[in-house]
């Protein structure tokens, strides 16, 4: 009944630990390593127990929707904590594989617990009010963690994504209180069944938009996706690869929670205008990459390409269409966190991540190279990888709509993607150059590689056993656009209330 | 002479911080049925820990305090957190809450005891703790002290990072808008 | 699992599984692991030849396991005559190929494992291809190909031209390939399936859906002209050829750029009908032909000649079946059986010459044949099966490509005279280049850099092209032997077998050929005389030049674009995002002005006197903050505005906010001051006089009016009928029977939500463990900036172009 | 429907809107702080007009009393607000220290010329 909250409650006591523990140390690494995995085995549980068609609700305080905070955890929650909780065990252990204890930052294994929790609770919270509060646990913990090892160079480029994602919460209050007066509540179920019949209300409208602004902030669609490709680059690698392979995902969950299960599917102009943010970021960011030069910061803009995908699949609103976009997170979370770490265990090798100065790993360590190519190509979209799916999904969905200008926008944009891909592939791993060192000398690179293939493991699963992960993804996006079983899920939690009903 | 004015002055501040922390928790205590509650409390107390600050100095409150208010803000959000675990033992939802109903106690009457209240005082550490952390550090550190005492700095830096308050490198000083070495 | 699924399995997905075995063993077994390489191809075709021997006049076969039958896709293979004689060339190829790489790379290779096991990738990629029996899975191995080739072209990879070459044919091909793919899925829309034996067994709805079948056959057809090197993508071929020369003989001649034709041939019964069908087969393919004969003519280098010529053959192949009629076309295997025999050839017979004599330029070359005699007669036998002289498989293949020619003469009038004169002029071309291939290599005298660089080929690798030469000239001269086995391949409705004989007596087509012959000559003779010097290609037939300039413009295009929307110009963030909020909210505000005018109309005899008095002072205090100079002002002003809103609060009958207020104002303010007091006094004094553009100011204040005016709207909107039973009240009932408080504001706080509250202390404590973050500065030192364990910070914001 | 408020709102957001906009960190500052306690008085305007009731405060169960939900959701914004504002203040002391300086335009290379 409490499993709900395990995803919540589990990093926010490691963070406590860590933090009394003190300094960074074996004992302290092994704590935190082992409750990444607690919290992993535990959110691969709820898949399983949600797979079987169950919806996990939890009243807070044994309160009913209508009195407290209800979290629930329905397929496409769980898939999303079980990604997160990967990418968190993922980077945890490819930190302690980069730097020796004493180097470790005694902040950085709270911090990172204390985004986790965000995430996770952003995840599975039912409730606007309470997203809103699991947004600011997880900003802040990510303004933190992007200042901590910051030296006088990266941090200036911690205040435009501060600004930036103050402003965008100021907005988000003031999104609550107009549902909250439009509806009055704060309940997702409630809302949703409050807003079914006011489809054609333009105050929904606009409440609808002011969210697409809001999520479209933190997902990082077109106009609004600056805060990102600069900032990024200046985090220590691991984090980055958390924050590239969830932050943004974030976003795009909650549109999909918003637009799928919350208001109601009649508000096309919502999802058209979705739709053509999708693909404009997907053009424009992928742009942004082509003309950068280095490896974190080629990375960072495909996170937005690839939103811009997601964000396209959204906008098509079909029940294929969210499947695709479903299958496109699941994908587009473990390559790009790997990618990262790729980049950093390049990084090490090279000493830098300028593509100018960099070379000669393809002959050295080919291992690296085929780990590259794997996550690269999938990003691509090529077949047979876990990318490809997803694309292939979107330009069917596309195709069913008629939108062709969008799919033909789709296509360009992998192209591009491919074309980027190339040139990093080029220019770090074929060039041969005398000048460019090779520093294989010591084991860390080793076991920073053996991280990142655990990941590429995954997402050769995900590409070749797409049969099971595309039932998955429809059966999530069928759920997720169900929302009556939802509300009634959701609704159906009495807790202190049931002895007695009040009417 | 000025030292007596100074010895009274101190002794009206300790006073005062005496009973704005009384005063704090009464707050912290009727909260659940009158304006107040934890964060009130803990802000209030909080300020009255700012006014011993000015009059006594930050050196010698940190002597005086002997902790790391950091780790009471930690304790605070420790026991919120448990308190709202403490249910899970039981089966019943996170954060249920349970309680006690007193009376013909001295001075408050009747009282509510919950464990709401212990949530509440969980949320008290953790304003009094952040609040009290901030204030003294940013207030040493824009007094050039060293913001973070040896024990803190092992707690919350890294070996290889050095206070802020020392001279920045030599490339922030000169100009920002230089490229970085790396390049040229 | 029956013998047909056997050796499909057997021969498919042994390679595919070998491959990264080979990878691995590269590293113990060194240049010997080839031999193990060699076992999968030769598995391959053995077990190709199994089927091929029980086909018969059998219809197609399909051999399925599950893969992801959710999208209807699975692991299906058709076995009919055209895969069966496509796997067949590329796996008996393969084992040629492979076997000529083994002498090739030599005993002290570098990294054959990677090579090896790259080569036998693609094999399984092409037969995977060649045997799908799904639109997607072809596209699946189709781009799984193109993968391999890009390994593969980039093999040599320290060199600047092998990864030039190889990102462009992966450009190309990968791009095309996409187009192929929403070909692929709009005919799975069209027609319900993407599956090729249920497509080809029925109608396409041309009726209902013809332009949208038509868009599929296009995108379909530009997939095939980029994997087979149509115009205008013939380029990427030629660059192709940095790859080792075994690599260009199996994927650059032999096998994968005929993916295009194959895919022609597989959905010829599909589109033969429709409209576009001919004439654009017809015009592109032919002019491809012509383009690329002339292109070889004009090239020096030998692999560039090859290229060209390749890419002039694949437009004939891919032409007539344009030309062809509605029940299939003639001897379109014997071409292509044809190109292999002489082009697999000749491109190892190339490698073979560049290796020996350390030239690839033929002006520099000759007098090689008394060195390499077994190879000069090889040279001779494949050059005389390009200029298409009697006695070898090119003559045939000529002979009856001219017939074909002369009916499609009749039957299309423009197109036909069009690929008439492409043919003819081509086949003398090709004669010259023939010519000129064999006798500038190996007759006239030997020049003295060759002689000092000279070192014999083993005869290992001298093998293959000599059983390839041996081919074309055993089946030419007894081309009856073909009869059979082609007859068994044939596909209804794609193909009809033709009997073939040497012999057919005088015809048309004798003539034009020996006519040909002679012009053929006749043009060698010319370019001798005048020693080549016209030989250059034109600047505007280098496609290829233009594409890498094409890249390199795209580039800065995209720099220019990311400065254009001010993605580094942080300052500007935040004017776009508030401009785009306000235009998208405001606007639809704005738009639906008349359904929410209603709503909109002020209440006056609502207004409060007292609150409207609070309310004009807390305003009049923030404007105070926007207007007042100095620092310590705005600090007033602001902590005025902070207290009026207290007292608000208290109008609004929150007392716990008004405390609440009141005490975090105070502290904030105390360390707004505290930051203020450190800041220097000059920055103030310095501030003032570098304020922004008056324009930007005046763009500034209508963001923030825009962003005032939707608030204001928005709240008056939502207030003015707001939702008639908001769960508050049901909170304040009750607050004290089940929450047992009579505050309720601290009863949903601590009880009602209070997870909200457990949420927003973890916010402090994360907020001031950030403070403390920032409090301690990780330094590093000149040094470190420039080659740092960790690379430089923010590398790349200083690498900017313009710099 | 509040008037007042709703116009006071609108003018909390502007000024908060304008400040943030400029290049002096104390303004920017400024701005921030005002534009949390703007969506605060959001929140605040959607507990409905106050006139004639009281407090949330159950002291007598049948009069008219204002919905606390606003409020108490208000309380926790605050916090935030006040955890937030206090790393922002952090982050522009740590600016200064590093940068040298208190003008965001000199963060950035700013070609200031030809905008």
């Amino acid at each position: 009944m409490n499993w709900p909250v395990a995803p919540i409650l589990l990093p926010l006591f490691t963070a406590l630990a860590a933090l009394f523990w003190g300094r960074p140390g074996v004992g302290r690494r092994s704590l935190v390593a082992g409750s990444a995995a607690a919290q992993l085995a535990v959110s691969l549980g709820l898949v399983c127990a949600t797979l079987e068609g169950r919806i996990f609700v939890l009243g807070l305080g044994a309160w009913p929707a209508r009195f407290g905070i209800v979290l629930v955890v329905d397929l496409l929650s769980a898939l999303m904590l079980a990604l997160s909780t990967l990418v968190a065990l993922a980077s945890v252990l490819y930190a302690y594989a980069e730097s020796p204890t004493r180097a470790e930052h005694p902040l950085r294994a709270p911090l990172t617990q204390f985004l986790v929790m965000g995430i996770n609770l952003t995840f599975c919270t039912g409730d606007l009010f309470n997203l809103f509060v699991a947004f600011e646990i997880m900003l802040i913990a990510s303004y933190a963690l992007l200042t901590l090892e910051a030296d006088d160079w990266d941090i200036k480029h911690a205040f435009p994504y501060v600004g930036i994602n103050l402003f965008g919460s100021a907005l988000f209050l003031s999104a609550c209180g107009l549902t909250y007066a439009l509806f009055g509540t704060l309940n997702f179920a409630q809302i949703a069944l409050r807003a079914a019949p006011c489809a054609d209300d333009p105050r929904l409208w606009v409440l609808a938009l002011l969210l697409i602004v809001v999520f479209g902030i933190k997902a990082g669609l077109f106009p609004l996706y600056y805060w990102l490709p600069n900032s990024y680059p200046t985090l220590p690698i691991p984090t980055s690869a958390l924050f590239a392979g969830m932050l943004t995902k974030v976003g795009v969950y909650v549109l999909l929670r918003i637009f799928g299960t919350v208001l109601p599917h009649e508000l096309a102009f919502a999802h058209t205008l979705l739709a053509v943010m999708g693909g404009a970021t997907m053009l424009l960011a992928v742009m942004g990459a082509i003309a950068r030069n280095f490896i974190r910061g080629i990375l960072s803009f495909h996170i937005l390409s690839q939103i811009g995908f997601m964000v396209l699949a959204i906008g098509l609103f079909t029940p294929l269409s969210v499947a695709a976009c479903i299958l496109y997170i699941i994908h587009h979370i473990v390559v790009k966190s790997s990618l990262f770490l790729i980049g950093g265990v390049a990084m090490r090798l090279n000493g830098t991540d300028d593509l100018e100065r960099m070379g000669n790993l393809w002959k050295r360590t080919p291992w690296l190279g085929a780990l590259f190519l794997c996550q690269a190509l999938s990003l691509a979209g090529l077949p047979p990888l876990s990318g490809f799916w997803g694309k292939y999904l979107i330009v069917v969905a596309g195709l069913e709509q008629a939108q062709y200008a969008l799919v033909a926008v789709s296509i360009l944009a992998s192209i591009l993607t491919l074309f980027s891909m190339v040139k990093i592939w080029n220019g770090a791993f074929w060039t041969g150059s005398d000048r460019v060192p090779v520093r294989t000398s010591d084991w860390r690179w080793r076991a920073m590689t053996a991280v990142v293939a655990g990941l590429t493991c995954v997402s050769l699963a995900i590409g070749l056993g797409a049969e099971g992960v595309v039932q998955i993804a429809i059966e999530a996006a069928e759920r997720l656009l169900d929302q009556h079983a939802y509300a009634d899920a959701a609704l159906g939690f009495l807790g202190k209330t049931a002895a007695n009903p009040i009417p | 002479m000025s030292g007596l004015r100074s010895y009274i002055f101190k002794a009206a501040v300790r006073l005062l911080f005496f009973l704005v922390n009384v005063f704090a928790l009464y707050l912290l205590l009727r909260g659940h049925n009158l304006p107040g509650g934890g964060f009130i409390a803990g802000l209030a107390s909080a300020i009255a820990l700012v006014l011993l600050s000015l009059a006594i100095g930050l050196e010698e409150l940190h002597r005086v305090m002997r902790f790391d208010p950091m780790r009471m803000a930690a304790a605070g959000l420790a026991m919120a957190a448990v308190t709202g675990a403490a249910p899970l033992l039981f089966g019943r939802p996170f954060l249920e809450h349970f309680d006690a109903h007193l009376t013909g106690l001295p001075l408050l009457g009747e009282l509510h005891v919950g464990t709401a209240l212990a949530f509440d005082i969980g949320v008290f550490l953790v304003v009094v703790g952040i609040a009290c952390k901030i204030m003294f550090a940013l207030g040493k550190s824009t007094q050039r002290l060293r913001a973070l005492v040896a024990e803190e700095e092992r707690r919350y830096s890294a070996p290889v990072e050095q206070p802020i308050e020392e001279e920045p490198p030599i490339r922030a000083a000169t100009n920002p808008s230089t490229p970085s070495p790396h390049v040229s | 699992m029956d013998a047909t699924e056997l050796c499909v399995a057997l021969a498919l997905g042994l390679p595919l599984l070998g491959s990264p075995l080979i990878a691995l063993a590269g590293r113990r077994l060194g240049s010997r692991v080839g031999w193990l390489a060699l076992a999968f191809p030769l598995i391959s075709t053995g077990a190709l030849l199994t089927l091929a021997a029980g086909v018969g006049r059998m219809p197609r076969r399909v051999v399925e396991w599950p893969w992801i039958p959710t999208l209807g896709l699975n692991l299906s293979f058709l076995v009919d005559g055209l895969s069966l004689f496509f796997g067949l060339i590329v796996s008996a190829m393969g084992c040629l190929v492979v076997f000529h790489a083994i002498f090739y790379l030599g005993r002290d290779a570098k990294h054959a494992g990677r090579f090896h096991a790259t080569m036998v990738l693609f094999m399984a990629a092409m037969l995977g291809t060649v045997f799908a029996n799904h639109l997607l899975l072809l596209f699946v191995f189709w781009e799984l190909t193109g993968i391999a080739s890009f390994l593969l072209i980039g093999f040599l990879h320290e060199q600047k031209e092998a990864r030039v070459g190889a990102r462009q044919a992966l450009l190309v091909t990968g791009s095309t390939g996409l187009a192929l793919l929403v070909g692929a899925v709009l005919v799975q829309q069209v027609s319900g399936t993407g599956r090729l034996d249920a497509l080809l067994s029925a109608q396409l709805p041309w009726e209902q859906h013809g332009s949208l079948l038509t868009a599929a056959m296009l995108l379909l057809l530009l997939g095939a002209f980029g994997k087979s090197a149509q115009l205008p993508f013939h380029f990427w071929l030629p660059n192709a050829m940095t790859a080792p020369t075994p690599v260009s003989a199996y994927l650059h001649s032999a096998t994968m750029v005929k993916l295009g034709v194959f895919l022609v041939a597989r959905i010829y019964p599909l589109f033969v009908e429709a409209e576009p069908w001919a004439p654009l087969l017809g015009t592109i393919a032919f002019t491809t032909m012509i383009l690329g004969a002339v292109l070889a003519l004009l090239s020096h280098d030998l692999k560039a000649i090859l290229a060209y010529s390749t890419v002039s053959q694949l437009g004939y192949l891919i032409g007539y079946y344009g030309l062809g009629p509605a029940d299939g076309v003639e001897c379109d295997y014997l071409h292509i059986l044809n190109h292999v025999f002489y082009k697999g050839g000749l491109f190892m017979i190339v490698g073979i010459v560049a290796h020996a004599a350390g030239i690839r330029d033929i002006r520099q070359l000759g007098g090689l044949f008394g060195r390499m005699p077994l190879l000069g007669v090889a040279t001779l036998v494949a050059a005389a099966t390009m200029a298409g002289i009697p006695g070898t498989t090119g003559f045939l293949s000529k002979e009856m490509m001219l017939k074909e020619i002369f009916g499609a003469l009749r039957d299309h009038d423009a197109l036909g005279l069009y690929a008439t004169a492409c043919v003819a002029l081509t086949s003398v071309v090709k004669v010259a280049f023939s010519v000129r291939l064999f006798a500038n290599i190996f007759l006239g005298p030997m020049p003295s850099r060759i002689q000092r660089h000279f070192h014999a080929p083993s005869i290992g690798m001298q093998l293959p092209p000599a059983i390839l030469a041996g081919c074309a000239l055993g089946l030419g001269l007894f081309p009856g032997v073909l009869d059979a086995p082609l007859r068994a391949l044939a596909v209804e409705g794609v193909n009809r077998p033709q009997h073939l004989s040497l012999w057919h007596g005088f015809t048309l087509e004798l003539a034009v050929s020996s006519l040909v012959v002679a012009l053929g000559f006749g043009l060698y003779w010319l370019g001798e005389r005048t020693r080549w010097r016209w030989h250059i290609i034109p600047r505007a037939l280098r496609f290829d030049l233009a594409f890498e300039a094409g890249l390199e413009a795209f580039s800065g295009f995209t720099v220019r674009v990311t400065r254009v929307l001010r993605s580094d110009r942080p300052v500007d963030y935040l004017p776009i995002l508030i401009a785009f909020a306000v235009g998208l909210v405001g606007g639809t505000l704005l738009w639906n002005l008349p359904r929410l005018a209603g709503l909109l109309m002020p209440d006056w005899t609502a207004v409060h006197p007292l609150r409207t008095m609070v309310a004009a002072l807390i305003a009049l205090a923030l404007v105070g903050v926007l207007v007042l100079r100095s620092w310590t002002a705005q600090l007033l002003s602001l902590g005025v505005a902070g207290f009026l809103t207290c007292f608000y609060f208290v109008l609004y009958r929150a007392p716990d906010l008004a405390l609440t207020q009141i005490l975090v104002e105070t502290v904030t303010l105390l360390l707004v001051l505290l930051l203020l007091a450190r800041f220097p006094r000059s920055a103030q004094a310095g501030e003032e006089a570098r304020r922004p553009a008056p324009l930007r100011r005046l763009f500034h204040a209508l963001l923030a009016l825009g962003v005032g005016g939707t608030v204001t709207a928005l709240v008056l909107m939502v207030t003015a009928d707001p939702h008639p039973e908001p769960i508050g009240r049901g909170l304040l009932e009750q607050t004290i029977p089940l929450a047992k408080g009579s505050n309720a504001v601290n009863t949903i706080l601590v009880d009602f939500r209070g997870f909200d509250t457990l949420g927003e202390i973890t916010v402090l404590v994360i907020a001031s463990l950030g403070c403390l973050g920032l409090l301690m500065r990780y330094k590093r030192t000149p040094e470190e900036y420039r080659q740092g364990p960790l690379g430089p910070p923010g590398a790349g914001f200083a690498n900017e172009p313009e710099e | 429907m509040s008037l007042e408020t709703a116009v006071l709102v609108g003018v909390m957001f502007s000024v908060a809107t304008y400040l943030v906009l400029q290049r002096s960190f104390v303004r920017i500052l400024f701005g921030f702080l005002i534009l949390t306690n703007a969506a605060n008085l959001v929140l605040l305007a959607m507990s409905g007009r106050p006139d004639g009731k009281r407090g949330p405060v159950v002291l007598d169960p049948s009069a008219p009393m204002v919905d606390p939900l606003p409020q108490a959701l208000i309380l926790t914004a605050i916090v935030i607000g006040f955890g937030v504002a206090a790393y922002l203040v952090f982050l522009l002391y740590r600016l200064f220290l590093d940068q040298k300086t208190t003008n965001a335009a000199d963060l950035y290379e700013e070609p200031e010329s030809n905008s």
